[in-house]
């Protein structure tokens, strides 16, 4: 079966300015740096990564909520990149967002009821009865009830936010959701709850998620493909049981070991990855992992790899890969 | 409540702490004020305050009175006025004489010095009027002396003042405007350092000048007249009177002038202190405008609003007696002065008046523009005038102006109905009569067709019988039409230490060489 | 049975906040052995924080108070020391280290200055042997160019880096006891792996006991020997590390453990608590965790459930009173719940 | 450093350029001086002429076109009542200016740190409610009423202190409390809360975990930290102090640049209201810009960028 | 499960649920009497307000009316509870009628530069680019002069009177309102919520109506609760030089202008004005504090 895709990501960059001053040159961030992907109906694709690395940018960027510096991005057939304010606006009933902060993302002075009734007013949907119907039964769905409606954000405790902000992304009944790190400001016991609450939404409206996250457990547990980003560029893609299974960038495999043990009986062979993550500002050259990489080679330090596809829609970008698969030095492989 | 408590305490924290610093420094403040100390035995000098600084040292610019009044102090004129007449008198001039309608010859003094040792003579008299002549100097005079031809130096000790017009007031004008500067000086350090260093030939050497702090001078003992009783004079510049008044009561000056009226009694009440008064040849006046389109273009109305006005109970009751009643437009002190009538107080004529002039008074709203503190009690007058009309049933809406804005609105004939206005000093009538009753002269608030010829008539008369009759007649109309409510002379009030010989004049000026410690 | 560095009793303590009360810590008791490592966890608004700055005398002076309980460190009461004694104490034989290591460090002095301070302190080095003995303390934990570091401003470190720099601050008087208050959780994934290394490194090398407070199971099983589980202000179970992973008996411990994704199939419903974690004014009688258990009893919402102790493994829930031991027979054997 | 140097100083100028266009079209509006400056007898076309001598009949955009090449050139003209040279004028006050500004900042320095520090460190106590009463009084007292009530005390009551005038440090007693109330209260009022704000920062707590004891914390650590933002405020204040004088220059006749432009302004003595303004604009500007540099050297965080 | 249980389960008491208005207006007053000094300061407020709207009516004298047989009268004499003043009017019916000319000039001059500033500061933040490079030039050039100096300027070029010293105090004071308004928007524009009304579709001028303007209201009511105090004393300040309000409209400025020439003869001429601005001001700054602290705990400070 041929999946429809739905949103295709080509060489999408994403450059910050920084000026230095009149007289010394300006300093250009690579918060994303030339990424591709796509994104099939109905799946949930997971960008994954440490802080920094250019997730949230391009998540922002997908849904123009800051302006690419190059590249494209097709949802459904529409340019986004290309597309005025105007028209974005009409597309926006189809791609939502939720936020990593269900507190600041949703504004203090405005009950549930203008949250929720407000994407259906803008998109022009129903008439004033039929919306109220609407949010009514969506705060049920989402296990909130009517007399919630008249509340103010600051009055919810933060699950319960993130159950409106979740909400409000899906009154529209878009096609597409992103949602940027939206568990990882909650309690352990509240996370499992969104969780759930996102999966069943999932099934009931079909969507097509794209789930940004740096909790490997939660990408685990609920993404069908992964996206490994580091500095800005995407070092692996593969599907996510896949890709736990079997890591084959270096920076994947390290990010994996990092993971604390789930019981004290558990051992687990560790790959400590030394020192910090380079500021996108000034990345090193070649491989952007390779001061830090456990298996780096010369050519590391010089040279960009190129992608290399290894079967089952996995591709990865390394030096070690680009060779001959008989050279992957065991020394790494993940226990 | 409790919080109320903690800030008075703590404010009187606050006070008790600068008190106990300012103690230690108050021992100090005493022996660095000169003459402080009552005790001391032989003061010989003199601290003046003034409301605000010269504007320049240079004689011969700048108009202001304030200027003037410290000036003459450096250098002497050729004419002055008497202190208590305001007759002319001759200071470095000998005498004077008009020989026709467009030449004067005076005859000067001789073996007089100026303070750098050069000599006064006939030169140093011609330089001293050329350069308020010379537009290069900018001198504010110059628009008083334009009709001054051509001095010319007969001898040493005489020189001779060609007209170009006739100049009936000329000797008016060399004893109010003209102070002999030393050409030599001026010529070799430059106007501008002339200027902050001044030389003349007056009882007083420069010593120091503080822009807007204080300006020192000390006796010249080679002053023809004499030395000076007081050996250092200082002027110092306190823009508020209360801040004057405190440095006055503590001791700090000597002299000053403009007491407010109320605050009479509190230097009377003072120990050393005492109040010197004397009326001055400035003068208050209502204008009555007939410029401005309204009903005090009838004559009747400004008759009425005459007898309306209780200038008795305004003196009293406001100025605490502090003024000369006037009945005319000019002063008492005036050469020109001529009793005129009194139209005193009677509400009923002033109702019947305005009857007859078809105003039904409790119709009438008028204007009445004052300045704010330019007068003794200025706006206090204007706000009792006010309620005086009222009593007759007349509106009034007193309007303060910013004294700037007041001159412009009279030079440009934006005043309505009335307006307070001052005028002096004036010694003669031309300078009052033909600036304050034409249709041009920038201050008129009255002007009438028959008047204003009659007024350039005997302005050109030579015969001093003939001008003082003239002056005479032109006094009676004025009040026959009622042109304005003359108020008073002001009265200038002096507060003076106590054992300071000090005699007011007329003139508002402070000559500290007629001054001395008792 | 190892001695005890740390023993509370009973602790409660009181925040005023204008007219109202709160009581974040309502009767906390447990206790640290010399050398281990004690793991407190539990969810935001549990008082674990409350509890670690309690021991450390840092409560705010005016709006909070111990109510009532006891902090024994060495068999001294902590909770009645002047001022002036604890401070003799802090950082000298109790250190502590925080979550955010970027707003932990005074921006306006250079490292050198901020770590020289309690060496002076407590033990009145010369300023040589202070730098040397700092400069050998931040290589100890693993900085780079620890010569230069030592002369250099926080803010031009990374996160990982601050950590260690407020992990050398707290090791540099080699206190006894180390309060380590969620060290990684404003740390990545690789940079947690990093500290946590360097942790179970330097314990290795000392005596010293370490509190580890945090909200994440897998850093506990990782690091603890023994682990305090935290609910709404009280102790609601303590167990060796190994026996509370392997039978966790109070609900709230069973349900955390069940919610983890990586307990659970990949895509399946997740276990989740139903409820919020109630806020302090919001607890009233019965067992805190009444509204939001599965297993909840009539008893539950009137009663305080009691701390029941089964071979050191202590849980405060009604489910442990031998009257009802049948109902939850699977647990009490030991089962693990995987 | 230097490009932002550069940076400031472009800035200065064009604000100090801006500022002198505005004034100068504003006064310009505002009448004629010409008629002041001469005796009331002056005749109609004596002011004339006087308007032509001194350039007051020109057009507008001349003017401003030749004010602004010798303004430039440091040239603001010549005082119209004095004729002296109108920037000499302004600048001889600045001695004058200068010390009453400072001695008020150094005496507000003086009382409002230690206040606001023990105000911070010993929050709701009996002292705080005094410092923070008093901060919020002296906010409220307009200092011209101030400046009259010490005169009244001890001036003219007590007899204590000169009433004004400039000269020696006992004159500068009453000016400089009258100057400095408002300073106090409102540097009181931010050393206070700043001094709070860091006290709650999560490095003093690191500092007390270490143990060290209250005072120097208190006076190393925290204050350190909030005098940073301190030194913006003084800034803002000494600018403040300098040109907003007037008042209480006027009061006790204190011979400073604001008494000088008060009486311009009456006079409508335009070249040295422009000249005035000229140097409080520039003075101002460059305060603050020192403020912006010492900031910067202060606070390790920016002056390592 | 028991009632008691059910309870426990949704912990949602009913009676909580109040109109949202009453219990807004319940908790504004509840907050505020647990404040001494904001409670002192509304209740200065509440007075210069009453005082000021029914002046007129209850003032013991014609605050206009002149009897020169009764100037200068100390207090308490001849029922006059705060004396006379040089022209023997009556001092507190002066002050209390005084009172209006000082809310009318606070109030309108924080309307006027309050709405001027807002729409600035909004323009300069929201639409940021070259307009808002100049509007801030223009504020860089304002902020460069002493504000009371600068309304003083502005009144000895316009002219005194009360209309002309708001139009001073506004064009003086609309700076600081678009300064703050402007750094609020550009906080705002960052806003996570904001992003959040981006991505469901909101147009840029809805946002900014329904979503950033609510959310200036508070800090925009404090700053001109605060500022209301600056300006009452500045109002003072240029009237005390001669420049604002002119007699013999009372107003507080003018008293003391009048009044100082009797410092030294009869104190109460300008005692009880200076200590009515003081009182004004106190409540005002009392009340803007007291808002500060309970609606934005981050503002401290400044």
């Amino acid at each position: 079966m041929k999946q429809k895709v739905l949103l295709s990501v080509n060489n999408l960059k994403k450059y910050y300015d920084i000026p230095q001053g009149l007289f010394k040159e300006k300093i250009i961030v690579k918060a994303v740096d030339d990424i591709s992907f796509t994104i099939t109906k109905g799946e949930t694709f997971a960008l994954v990564g440490e802080s920094g690395c250019g997730k949230s940018t391009t998540g922002r960027t997908i849904l123009k909520l800051t302006e690419p510096t190059g590249g494209r991005i097709i949802f459904d057939g529409n340019d986004i990149a290309a597309l005025p304010y105007k028209k974005m606006r009409t597309l926006r009933n189809r791609m939502q967002m939720v936020f990593q902060d269900p507190y600041a993302s949703l504004n203090p002075k405005k009950t549930v009821r203008e949250i929720l009734t407000e994407p259906l007013r803008v998109h022009k949907k129903f008439d004033h009865d039929t919306r109220l119907k609407k949010v009514k039964s969506m705060l049920e769905i989402v296990g909130l009830s009517e007399y919630h409606l008249d509340r103010y954000p600051h009055e919810f405790s933060g699950g319960q936010r993130q159950r409106i902000g979740i909400a409000r992304a899906v009154i529209l009944q878009p096609d597409f959701i992103i949602a940027d790190e939206p568990v990882s400001a909650l309690d352990v016991s509240v996370q499992s709850q969104v969780i759930n609450l996102m999966l069943e939404l999932q099934k009931e409206f079909e969507l097509t998620y794209l789930f940004i996250s740096h909790d490997l457990s939660v990408i685990q547990h609920m993404t069908d493909r992964v996206a490994v980003m580091y500095l800005g560029k995407i070092v692996e893609i593969a599907k996510t049981e896949d890709l736990f299974t079997n890591p084959k960038h270096p920076y994947t495999k390290a990010l994996l070991s990092a993971v604390p043990i789930t019981h004290p009986k558990e051992k687990k062979e560790r790959i400590i990855l030394k020192g910090d993550v380079p500021s996108p500002a000034n990345p090193p050259s070649g491989c952007t992992f390779h001061p830090r990489c456990p298996a780096a080679l010369d050519i590391c330090k010089t040279q960009a790899p190129k992608t290399s596809e290894h079967g089952n829609s996995h591709s990865v970008s390394c030096h070690l890969y680009n060779k001959i698969e008989e050279e992957i030095p065991h020394a790494i492989s993940h226990s | 409540m409790k919080k109320n408590m903690f800030m008075l305490l703590a404010f009187s924290l606050v006070l008790l702490l600068s008190a106990c610093t300012s103690g230690t420094a108050g021992d100090s403040s005493e022996s660095s004020v000169d003459g402080n100390d009552p005790t001391s035995p032989k003061k010989d000098s003199l601290v003046v305050a003034y409301e605000a600084d010269a504007a320049t040292l240079m004689a011969n610019i700048d108009v202001n009175y304030v200027t003037d009044a410290q000036i003459r102090n450096i250098y002497d004129p050729l004419i002055d006025r008497d202190g208590k007449t305001g007759d002319f008198v001759p200071v470095l001039a000998e005498s004077w004489e008009n020989v026709d309608e467009h030449t004067w010859k005076i005859q000067l003094k001789e073996g007089i010095k100026f303070h750098n040792g050069a000599d006064f003579n006939a030169e140093a008299a011609k330089y001293s009027i050329d350069f308020i002549l010379d537009e290069a100097n900018q001198s504010f005079y110059r628009s008083r002396w334009v009709d001054v031809k051509e001095v010319k130096v007969i001898s040493p000790t005489e020189i001779e003042i060609i007209t170009s017009k006739p100049f009936p007031s000329l000797i008016q004008r060399i004893a109010e405007d003209l102070l002999v500067i030393e050409p030599g000086y001026v010529e070799e350090v430059g106007l501008d350092e002339a200027a902050k260093k001044p030389v003349g030939t007056g009882a007083y050497k420069f010593v120091e000048w503080s822009r807007d702090n204080y300006l020192k001078l000390e006796a010249f003992d080679e002053y023809w007249k004499g030395k000076p009783a007081i050996k250092s004079l200082e002027f110092r510049y306190i823009p508020e009177f209360s801040a004057r008044l405190s440095a006055f009561l503590s001791g700090e000056v000597d002299l000053f002038k403009n007491i407010p009226v109320d605050s009479v009694d509190s230097i009377t009440n003072d120990d050393h202190s005492k109040v010197a008064e004397v009326a001055s040849a400035r003068i208050n006046y209502l204008a009555l405008n007939n410029f401005y389109e309204g009903p005090l273009q009838d004559e009747k109305v400004r008759q009425a609003i005459n007898y309306a006005v209780d200038v008795d109970e305004l003196l009293n009751g406001v100025l605490n007696g502090h003024g000369t009643k006037m009945t005319g437009p000019l002063s008492q002190i005036n050469n020109d002065y001529t009793e005129t009538a009194e139209y005193g107080y009677d509400v009923e004529k002033a109702k019947a008046l305005l009857k007859e002039a078809g105003h039904e008074p409790e119709s009438l709203t008028l204007t009445l523009d004052t300045p704010n503190g330019r007068y003794p009690m200025d706006t206090q007058i204007a706000q009792a005038i006010a309620s005086q009309l009222q009593r007759i049933g007349i509106t009034v809406n007193v309007q303060t102006n910013e004294w700037g804005n007041h001159l412009e609105k009279i030079r440009n004939r934006e005043m309505k109905d009335m307006f307070i206005l001052g005028w002096g000093p004036a010694f003669d009538a031309q300078s009052t009569v033909e600036n304050l009753f034409t249709k041009v002269a920038p201050y008129s608030g009255f002007y009438d067709e028959e008047l204003e010829k009659e007024i350039y008539r005997v302005n050109q008369l030579f015969d001093e019988q003939e001008r003082f009759d003239g002056f005479s007649d032109l006094q009676h109309k004025l009040v026959e039409k009622a042109a304005w409510v003359p108020l008073w002379q002001q009265s200038d009030l002096y507060a003076v230490r106590k054992d300071l010989k000090f005699t007011p004049r007329v003139d508002e000026k402070i000559q500290a060489y007629e001054m001395s410690w008792e | 049975m190892s001695e005890k560095i740390l023993e509370i009793n009973d602790l409660r303590v009181q925040f005023k906040n204008g007219k109202e009360k709160v009581q974040p810590i309502r009767g906390v008791s447990f206790h640290i052995n010399k050398g281990e490592t004690l793991g407190i966890v539990g969810e935001s608004g549990c008082g674990k924080s409350v509890t670690s700055l309690a021991i450390m005398g840092l409560l705010p002076d005016k709006t909070s108070e111990i109510a009532s309980g006891n902090i024994l460190f060495n068999n001294q009461d902590l909770s009645k020391l002047t001022d002036k004694q604890f401070r003799k104490l802090r950082g000298n034989d109790i250190s502590m280290i925080f979550q955010e290591p970027m707003t932990s460090l005074n921006p306006v002095f250079t490292i050198g200055e901020q770590l020289k301070e309690p060496l002076r302190r407590h033990k009145n080095m010369s300023k040589s042997q202070a730098r040397k003995e700092i400069i050998s303390m931040l290589q100890q934990v693993g900085l780079p160019r620890a010569e230069q570091l030592i002369d250099e401003y926080p803010h031009q470190l990374s996160g990982g880096m601050r950590q260690r720099v407020m992990i050398s601050l707290a090791l540099l008087c080699k206190p006894q006891l180390m309060i380590a208050d969620e060290p990684t959780t404003a740390l990545d994934v690789t940079i947690q792996a990093q500290i946590l290394d360097l942790l179970k490194k330097l314990k290795a090398e000392s005596d010293m006991s370490l509190m580890l407070i945090t909200h994440d199971l897998g850093v506990v099983a990782e690091m603890c020997n023994r682990v305090v589980v935290m609910y709404a202000g009280e102790v609601v179970e303590e167990a060796e590390v190994n026996d509370l992973f392997d039978s966790p008996k109070h609900p709230y411990t069973k349900g955390l453990m069940q919610s983890l994704p990586s307990n659970n199939d990949r895509k399946s419903k997740l276990f989740s608590i139903k409820g919020q974690v109630p806020r302090p004014s919001e607890i009233t009688g019965g067992c805190a965790f009444a509204n939001r258990c599965p297993h909840v009893l009539e008893r539950c919402v009137k009663e305080t459930p009691p701390s029941f102790t089964h071979q050191n493994h202590l849980s405060k829930c009604w489910l442990q009173d031998t009257s009802y031991k049948e109902v939850n027979h699977d647990e009490t054997k030991g089962t693990a719940i995987r | 450093m230097l490009d932002f140097i550069i940076k400031r100083l472009l800035q200065v100028i064009l604000v100090v350029f801006l500022a002198l266009t505005a004034v100068f079209f504003l006064i310009r509006l505002s009448g004629d001086p010409t008629a002041l400056f001469l005796p009331p007898d002056a005749p109609r076309e004596q002011i004339e002429e006087y308007r032509e001598l001194l350039g007051f009949n020109r057009p507008l955009q001349d003017q401003y076109a030749d004010f602004m090449v010798n303004a430039v050139q440091g040239d603001f003209g010549e005082s119209l009542r004095s004729q002296e040279d109108a920037l000499q004028l302004v600048i001889d006050r600045l001695p004058a200016t200068f010390q009453l500004a400072i001695a008020a900042l150094i005496l507000s320095l003086v009382i409002a740190i230690p206040l606001g520090v023990l105000s911070a460190y010993k929050r709701n106590s009996f002292f705080d409610r005094i410092g923070v009463g008093l901060t919020v009084l002296g906010q409220a007292v307009p200092n011209f009423w101030l400046g009259l009530i010490l005169i009244f005390f001890f001036a003219a009551q007590l007899k204590l202190l000169p009433t004004g005038g400039g000269g020696t440090l006992v004159h500068l007693i009453l000016p400089t409390i009258t100057l400095a109330t408002y300073s106090i209260a409102r540097f009181t009022r931010f050393t206070r809360s700043s001094m709070l704000d860091i006290l709650r920062k999560d490095y003093i707590r690191t500092a007390k975990a270490s143990g060290v004891p209250t005072f120097p914390l208190v006076a190393r650590f925290a204050l350190k930290n909030s005098l940073i933002p301190i030194i913006t405020l003084i800034a803002l204040d000494l600018g403040t102090l300098l040109g907003g004088a007037v008042i209480t220059e006027v009061v006790f006749a204190w011979p400073g640049i604001g008494r000088l432009l008060m009486q311009s302004l009456m006079n409508r003595d335009f070249p040295i209201v422009l000249a005035a303004v000229f140097i409080i604009a520039l003075i101002y500007a460059i305060i603050n810009f020192i403020a912006d540099i010492l900031y910067a050297y202060v606070n390790p965080q920016i002056r390592v960028k | 499960m028991s009632a008691n249980l059910e309870k426990a389960f949704h912990n949602e008491p009913a009676a909580k649920i109040k109109s949202k208005k009453e219990s807004s207006i319940y908790r504004f007053f509840a907050n505020l009497f647990r404040s001494w000094t904001g409670t002192l300061g509304f209740i200065i407020i509440l007075g210069l307000l009453f005082i000021s709207i029914f002046g007129p009516w209850i003032t013991p004298y014609d605050p206009l009316y002149a009897d020169f047989s009764k100037k200068l009268l100390p207090p308490m004499t001849d029922g006059h509870l705060l004396g006379t003043d040089q022209l023997g009017r009556d001092i507190l019916s002066r002050i209390i009628v005084g009172a209006r000319v000082s809310v009318i000039i606070g109030v309108l001059t924080v309307v006027i530069a309050g709405i001027f500033g807002t729409v600035v500061g909004i323009i300069s933040g929201y639409f940021r680019g070259w307009v808002d490079v100049v509007l801030m030039r223009i504020v860089d050039v304002q902020l460069s002069f002493p504000f009371i100096l600068l309304v003083l300027v502005i009144n000895a070029i316009i002219g005194a009177g009360l209309r002309n010293i708001i139009i001073s105090l506004a064009i003086g004071g609309w700076v600081i309102f678009a300064r703050m308004i402007r750094s609020e928007v550009l906080a705002l524009r960052e806003k996570e919520f904001i992003t959040a009304c981006v991505a469901t579709g909101v147009s840029r001028f809805e946002i900014l109506f329904r979503h950033i303007l609510p959310n200036l209201f508070t800090p925009l009511i404090i700053l001109a609760s605060l500022q209301i105090g600056t300006f009452i004393i500045a109002e003072a300040s240029v009237s005390f030089l001669g420049f604002g309000v002119q007699p013999p409209e009372p107003a507080w400025g003018n008293m003391l202008n009048e009044g100082k020439d009797y410092i030294f003869s009869s104190w109460w001429l300008i005692t009880f004005p200076g200590i009515a601005i003081i009182i004004a001001a106190l409540g005002v700054n009392l009340f803007g504090d007291w808002l500060r602290d309970t609606l934005d705990p981050e503002l401290k400070g400044e």
